[in-house]
């Protein structure tokens, strides 16, 4: 499965997406600079973490109109796999391509901490065939992670199987002091309608080896590969 | 040439915590009659250009396009001939 | 010239008199405002350079050590570790958020300057007490401005200290420390070689922040620096992450002959000390340097500081390349001038010569002073304490939870959570222990790194308490399964030309120096910060010090915490 | 009751490393005749009482004490009566 790890001035977590597929999943990878058109061939696109445009204005709102972009949408309009982790997530936001707003923690801090997530569908090709009910043990780093959606469109994504992740407590439970940023409704990720776009807030990357405090973010890049393998 | 000065601020319905956060500072150094706080951006873009209306339609198209994010934010601006 | 206006800028009579004999003539006032801030205390160290020639400063892996802008040490595998610690003390002062932000921006471009890599960031602070709502608000600014900056760059920072005392409530510390990885065959120097060759401006637009900042830092705070204040910089986190990028690029394919950042001093002190290192001069047109602000100065240009800006010297055959990478990465780039060979910084605007002085003049032949020394009084009251008189613990439950409430006991979580401590995915030691790991990628290499320091030792005893900071420092880096490599350190003190301050100064560096002797562990960087002082009141003298360690099996690291059930405690030492 | 509409930019000498991306961004966007792009903060303080006067110079006062970072920015407000 081929991977594309987008770079727009500014991103900062290019290198962890990067050496988490090449160097633990062992999958072709390629960065993809933000003023190229052309993202022919890749299976799946990855709008990493860090600062695009230093965040100036409003998170990824700027990154949005890079020349990139338009591929990718056209690619997630196609049905292809996108997945916008952090500042990835904020760009998917702003290019319309999720539902909803981040902002501001309620706390306004950036906060660097791990946190549990439940998986709330797993008939996502993100999320299929993790097992167990265990919240999976994932870190964020930010400082404008709180998820805003308005009441209408929130139930609509639950009913379309949109929420993908929530924050949860170690054992499972949906509690307010495991909210990082004050999402609405414990939100930590969703995706399309289509369910081929992902974008959350936590960093899978950041937990694909047990050296650095957990493992559990494979089980999101395993679903995928298994999603690969079983051709679309 | 006119100088656009851009308000702002949170939808009513999206909560305010940098907001909330001030108010209640206000209150701790002693201004007990502040009654609510709201926090937001503001944004002054200079435009070239002889004509009002092109000018307000372009700032509008900016607001909407780049310069507020309107799932969350509700903006005002005022055109300052300069 | 009149004496108020060099005594304005902070220069001397005598100072004054050194200008005109090396001039032969009267300086202009740019030339005047050129000498005024490379030969204030802050860059030219003139009242700490023969002190500090008495650190040990060599060893078998030292690859560079003072001089440059940081240190680098070989750690095998053809590579080796570029780190160094400076002070933003006094901007931070003034201005919390950034003048912590561009602290942590200054070091970083020592970093890449040298052509590494960098990967983690330190920090080392000391506030007031926390009972005072302005502490609060330094303290909530500088953590704030830290992590603005360094989470921004992406560059994770993993360590660092908190200390909160009486001493230090008008002047707080604020040292930031920078690790960087490099490979042995791609080191910089900020040299201005090869006769006409093109010097290259990059990044931020020259504005008047941060004017005379460096005379600034090189005096007491009191109610009148509030007026003085330089403009205040702020730090531009986004435009340095371009330049990195940018500059790593460009060395790692070989198109650099020289770099250096432009720190305090700006386009004055890069200018001067790139000439002067390689034993050229320099030619440079001011009409070419992009500025913020209409109708800027000569002598505005030369003495900003303005952050996010680096001088390149390049081949002619690489200038048009340069200046295409530069571009793709975002970035306005300009050559504004050649290197010459009559070791003279000529500096043109508008057609005529401004400024006109041996370059070697401004970066070298500072006067040195040995100011006088004596032991402060108040060892003797400190020395006299009688341990008997104090009485003894009742409930020991309670003084334990009394103890471990203290701030400057309590967990530090409340700060380094606000920073990206995992950006890059190499933190595997992360904070909360005793020093921070990192793995080394494509090796089995890792390294540990700390900054310690007990400014109350160092008061009660300026000889012990520097060999204790030293160790304090070494053990982190061994508890934590590294060999400690190599010092740089960053010598917080107050007015130096009071006796009994330089008095501890030139005792806790006689410790330190000891201490690195007997650990092996050479200085190969660091920074002085004089003047600490409000109101004539003087910090506790804090010479910091940061320590990288190399760990040959990066799986052998230790972290603090209690592992299982059952395990043995056994303590050490008496 | 009064809303004081307080409008806080960076002072004119100091860097304003938002307003140039923006600057930027928006030129990119073909918005060519943009001349100068500023951002700031904007604030809506609410505060009870009767007399502008005196609501005048206490949202004064908390603009020096609180709201703004006079080292840096420079403000302006308007009160209107609500
Ligand atoms: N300013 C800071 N920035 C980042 N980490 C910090 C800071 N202050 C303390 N820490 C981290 O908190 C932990 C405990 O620090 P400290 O209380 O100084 O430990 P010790 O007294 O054991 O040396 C360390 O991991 C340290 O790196």
């Amino acid at each position: 499965m081929k991977f594309g790890v987008v770079v727009f001035p500014g991103s900062n977590c290019d290198l962890d997406a990067y050496h988490l597929v090449k160097d633990v999943l062992k999958q072709p990878v390629d960065y993809i600079w933000h003023q190229d058109e052309n993202i022919d061939g890749l299976d799946c696109i990855i709008l990493p973490g860090g600062f695009s445009y230093g965040d100036y204005l409003r998170c990824g709102a700027i990154a949005r109109f890079s020349p990139v972009m338009k591929a990718v949408v056209d690619f997630a309009r196609r049905g292809g796999l996108v997945m916008g982790i952090c500042n990835g997530f904020q760009v998917l936001l702003e290019a319309g391509l999720l539902p909803g707003a981040l902002y501001r923690n309620t706390n306004l801090q950036f906060r660097c901490q791990f946190t549990h997530l439940m998986v709330e569908n797993r008939d996502t090709p993100f999320t299929r065939g993790i097992a167990g009910k265990k919240p999976l043990k994932i870190p964020v780093a930010h400082g404008e992670g709180n998820y805003y959606v308005d009441a209408d469109t929130l139930r609509r994504m639950e009913a379309g199987g949109q929420i993908v992740f929530r924050y949860a407590t170690e054992s499972g439970e949906i509690t307010d002091t495991a909210n990082p940023n004050g999402s609405t409704y414990n939100i930590a990720g969703v995706c399309n309608e289509t369910r081929n776009v992902l974008g959350m807030m936590p960093h899978p990357e950041r937990a694909g080896e047990l050296s650095l405090g957990s493992a559990d973010g494979l089980h999101i890049f395993e679903s995928l590969l298994r999603h690969g393998e079983g051709g679309r | 040439m006119w100088k656009a000065e851009i308000k702002v601020l949170l939808k009513q319905s999206v909560l305010d915590p940098q907001g909330q956060a001030v108010e209640k500072a206000l209150g701790s150094l002693g201004y007990g009659n502040v009654e609510d706080v709201r926090i937001g951006k503001y944004l002054e873009v200079t435009v070239a250009g002889a004509d009002r209306a092109a000018a307000e339609a372009q700032v509008h198209e900016m607001c909407e396009r780049l310069l507020t994010n309107t799932v969350i934010e509700d903006y005002t601006f005022e055109l300052v001939e300069v | 010239m009149r004496p108020e206006d060099w005594r304005k800028m902070g220069l001397k009579d005598q100072e004054y008199q050194m200008i005109v004999n090396v001039l032969d003539r009267d300086p202009n006032y740019v030339e005047l405002g050129m000498y005024s801030v490379m030969w204030s205390e802050h860059c030219s160290y003139k009242n700490s350079k023969d002190v500090l020639k008495t650190f040990p400063t060599k060893g078998e892996r030292v690859l560079q050590g003072p001089g440059e802008n940081a240190g680098i040490v070989d750690i095998g595998d053809g590579l080796a570790v570029c780190f160094k610690v400076e002070s933003h003390n006094h901007p931070s002062a003034i201005e919390p958020y950034q003048g912590a932000a561009t602290g942590v921006g200054g070091i970083i471009r020592d970093i890449f300057t040298m052509g590494a890599r960098p990967i983690a960031s330190l920090n080392s602070l000391r506030f007031g007490t926390l009972d005072d709502a302005h502490v609060r608000h330094i303290f909530g600014g500088v953590v704030s401005g830290i992590a603005g900056y360094g989470n921004c760059i992406g560059i994770p920072t993993v360590g660092g200290e908190v200390y909160f005392d009486p001493c230090y409530q008008g002047n707080p510390l604020v040292n930031a420390m920078c690790v960087g990885l490099i490979e042995v065959d791609k080191i910089k120097k900020g040299q201005a070689a090869g006769v006409g060759n093109p010097v290259i401006l990059v990044g931020a637009r020259t504005g008047r922040d941060g004017m005379h900042g460096v005379t600034f830092a090189s005096e007491e705070l009191s109610e009148a620096s509030e007026e003085k204040r330089p403009a205040v910089q702020v730090g531009d986190p986004f435009m340095e992450k371009l330049l990195l990028e940018a500059c790593l690029e460009l060395i790692n394919n070989d198109d650099v002959v020289g770099i250096q950042d432009l720190g305090g001093a700006g386009l004055t002190c890069a200018t001067s000390e790139m000439a002067s290192r390689a034993g050229t001069g320099l030619e440079i047109e001011l009409d070419r340097v992009p500025c913020r602000e209409e109708g800027m100065t000569p002598y505005e240009i030369m003495i900003s500081e303005s952050q996010e800006r680096m001088l390149m010297v390049v081949t002619p055959d690489k200038e048009a390349k340069v200046h295409a990478v530069f571009e793709r990465w975002g970035l306005t780039s300009t050559t504004i001038g050649r290197v010459t060979d009559d070791g003279i910084l000529r500096v043109h605007m508008g057609g005529e010569v401004v400024a006109e002085v041996p370059a070697r003049s401004l970066a070298e032949d500072a006067p040195i002073y040995c100011p006088a020394y004596n032991e402060p009084a108040y060892l003797k009251t400190a020395a006299s304490l009688d341990l008997t008189e104090i009485p003894d613990v009742q409930k020991p439950e309670e003084a334990l939870l009394k103890l471990l409430a203290s701030p400057n006991i309590a967990s530090k979580e409340w700060v380094w959570r606000q920073y990206d401590y995992m950006v890059r995915t190499s933190t595997v030691v992360l904070p909360g222990s005793d020093a921070a790991v990192l793995r080394i990628r494509g090796t089995e290499k890792g390294l540990a790194m700390t900054t310690d320091c007990n400014s109350r030792y160092v008061y009660l005893d300026p000889y012990t308490g520097g060999k204790i900071a030293v160790a304090e420092a070494a053990r982190n880096v061994v508890c934590s399964g590294g060999e400690p490599l190599a010092v740089t350190d960053c010598l917080n003190f107050g007015n130096p030309e009071k006796p009994e301050i330089f008095w501890q100064f030139r005792k806790a560096v006689e410790g330190l120096s000891e201490a690195c002797l007997a650990f092996d562990t050479p200085v190969i960087g660091g920074n002085v910060s004089f003047y600490n002082e409000t109101n004539g009141e003087a910090i506790y003298p804090t010479p910091t010090v940061g320590i990288v360690g190399l760990l040959d099996d990066v799986q052998k690291r230790c972290t603090q915490e209690w592992k299982d059930e059952g395990d043995a405690i056994i303590l050490l030492g008496q």
